[in-house]
């Protein structure tokens, strides 16, 4: 299941709407990403998340379909916000439940790497000397790649 | 044909979106940059790296190669940095 | 941070908990495990926990302060119960937050993986057929081997 | 020495814990398991298969040779099966 939404969300709902009633899981990984505070507490650092409508969404199904065949999972759910956040607020929302944990944390971290490396979003900052977009960085797409693979959708 | 721009393309570029017919010959997605780049000014500035400009054709990531024409929806953008 | 209880625990307000007021951290992975219907829907089949308290609660205090040195944690937390569950009712909670992800995921799959199988718990099932006690699974131990290259603690 | 058993090593046993002294040459976790062994019942049962049983000393794993006196809180226990 997927949302791209500009409104919070809430993780103990989220995690309990997804499991309830199925008594087949037996782990729920989650992963949360959060606004940094990048001024290093030198002032605010709020940013603003665009996107692009559409694909986002069809991009987000896919991956999730992707995470299903991969992984023996009873359910997911992945949460993505846009618009603009201060620090602190929730930007990303990935939950994988499976009867086992390994699927379950394996599937979590496989999203959240996706998502940070593939899932059409840009970072504008606000700093001290202006707006600045951020830049994708290497590691990231280092950690994507590991999934690369076995990832028949390239 | 239907370009999108975002991030800083878009802002470069100065508009989000605009509807074009491709000139003759123009195929491909690097036909389309090619085109584009040569507009000058903000196209030019935005498009003149084209190994940081990221491409989807109809909502799917494309290569120079991938085939375009004007009933797609095409779009161009910096590396992404969700999450 | 460890806890040990009967009661249940809210997700959602853990990790608020953990995190509020730390605009450093960038991500926070969590894993909940759930007790699953071993029944197969053929019945009830709630599990009792049973465990050794004092060595139970010095164990997960070393094992967090062993997550901390291996990675760049900003916070983290256990909280295990112990008691009568029911199928669908959470187990055990490990939340840990970073300033990246990478930190956050491997530190909370270290976690749960050593938890699974060092932590002093046992768990005693009703089945149709009566009380059983689980037997440990060898898949666990690999899980948890992978971590064992370098822990200092055996 | 204060004894401690678990799971279903407590069931066989019939008690949770005991205080016991432990008698002249007994001075590891090897030597008091053999000891408990030689009361039999219950006791021979649950440590019949010294390879399942596992074995904290004050609270920390232990192995067969970890040296134990009167002051110390043993526990035995089968493999953990928590989280």
């Amino acid at each position: 299941m997927i949302r791209v939404q500009a409104d919070d969300f809430d993780i103990g709902a989220e995690i309990r709407a997804l499991t309830a009633a199925n008594t087949g899981v037996g782990g729920v990984a989650s992963f949360v990403g959060l606004v940094r505070d990048m001024a290093g507490g030198a002032g605010e650092s709020a940013m603003t998340l665009e996107h692009y409508p559409g694909m986002t969404e069809r991009m987000l199904a896919e991956i999730d379909e992707e995470a299903h065949r991969r992984w023996p999972l009873e359910a997911s759910l992945i949460v993505h916000r846009h618009g603009r956040l201060e620090p602190g607020e929730r930007i990303v929302l990935v939950v994988t439940a499976s009867a086992h944990r390994r699927a379950a944390l394996e599937s979590c971290a496989f999203l959240i790497d996706w998502l940070k490396t593939r899932a059409p979003f840009w970072k504008l900052e606000e700093t001290p000397e202006g707006a600045r977009w951020v830049e994708a960085r290497a590691s990231d797409d280092a950690a994507a790649s590991k999934w690369r693979r076995e990832d028949a959708t390239g | 044909m239907k370009i999108l721009y975002f991030a800083w393309l878009r802002q470069k570029i100065g508009t989000d979106a605009e509807d074009v017919a491709l000139p003759a010959g123009v195929g491909d997605v690097a036909g389309v940059i090619d085109w584009l780049r040569g507009r000058g000014g903000g196209y030019a500035e935005a498009l003149g790296d084209d190994a940081i400009v990221r491409v989807a054709v109809n909502q799917a990531y494309a290569g120079p190669d991938t085939p375009v024409g004007d009933d797609d929806e095409v779009a161009l953008f910096p590396p992404v940095t969700g999450g």
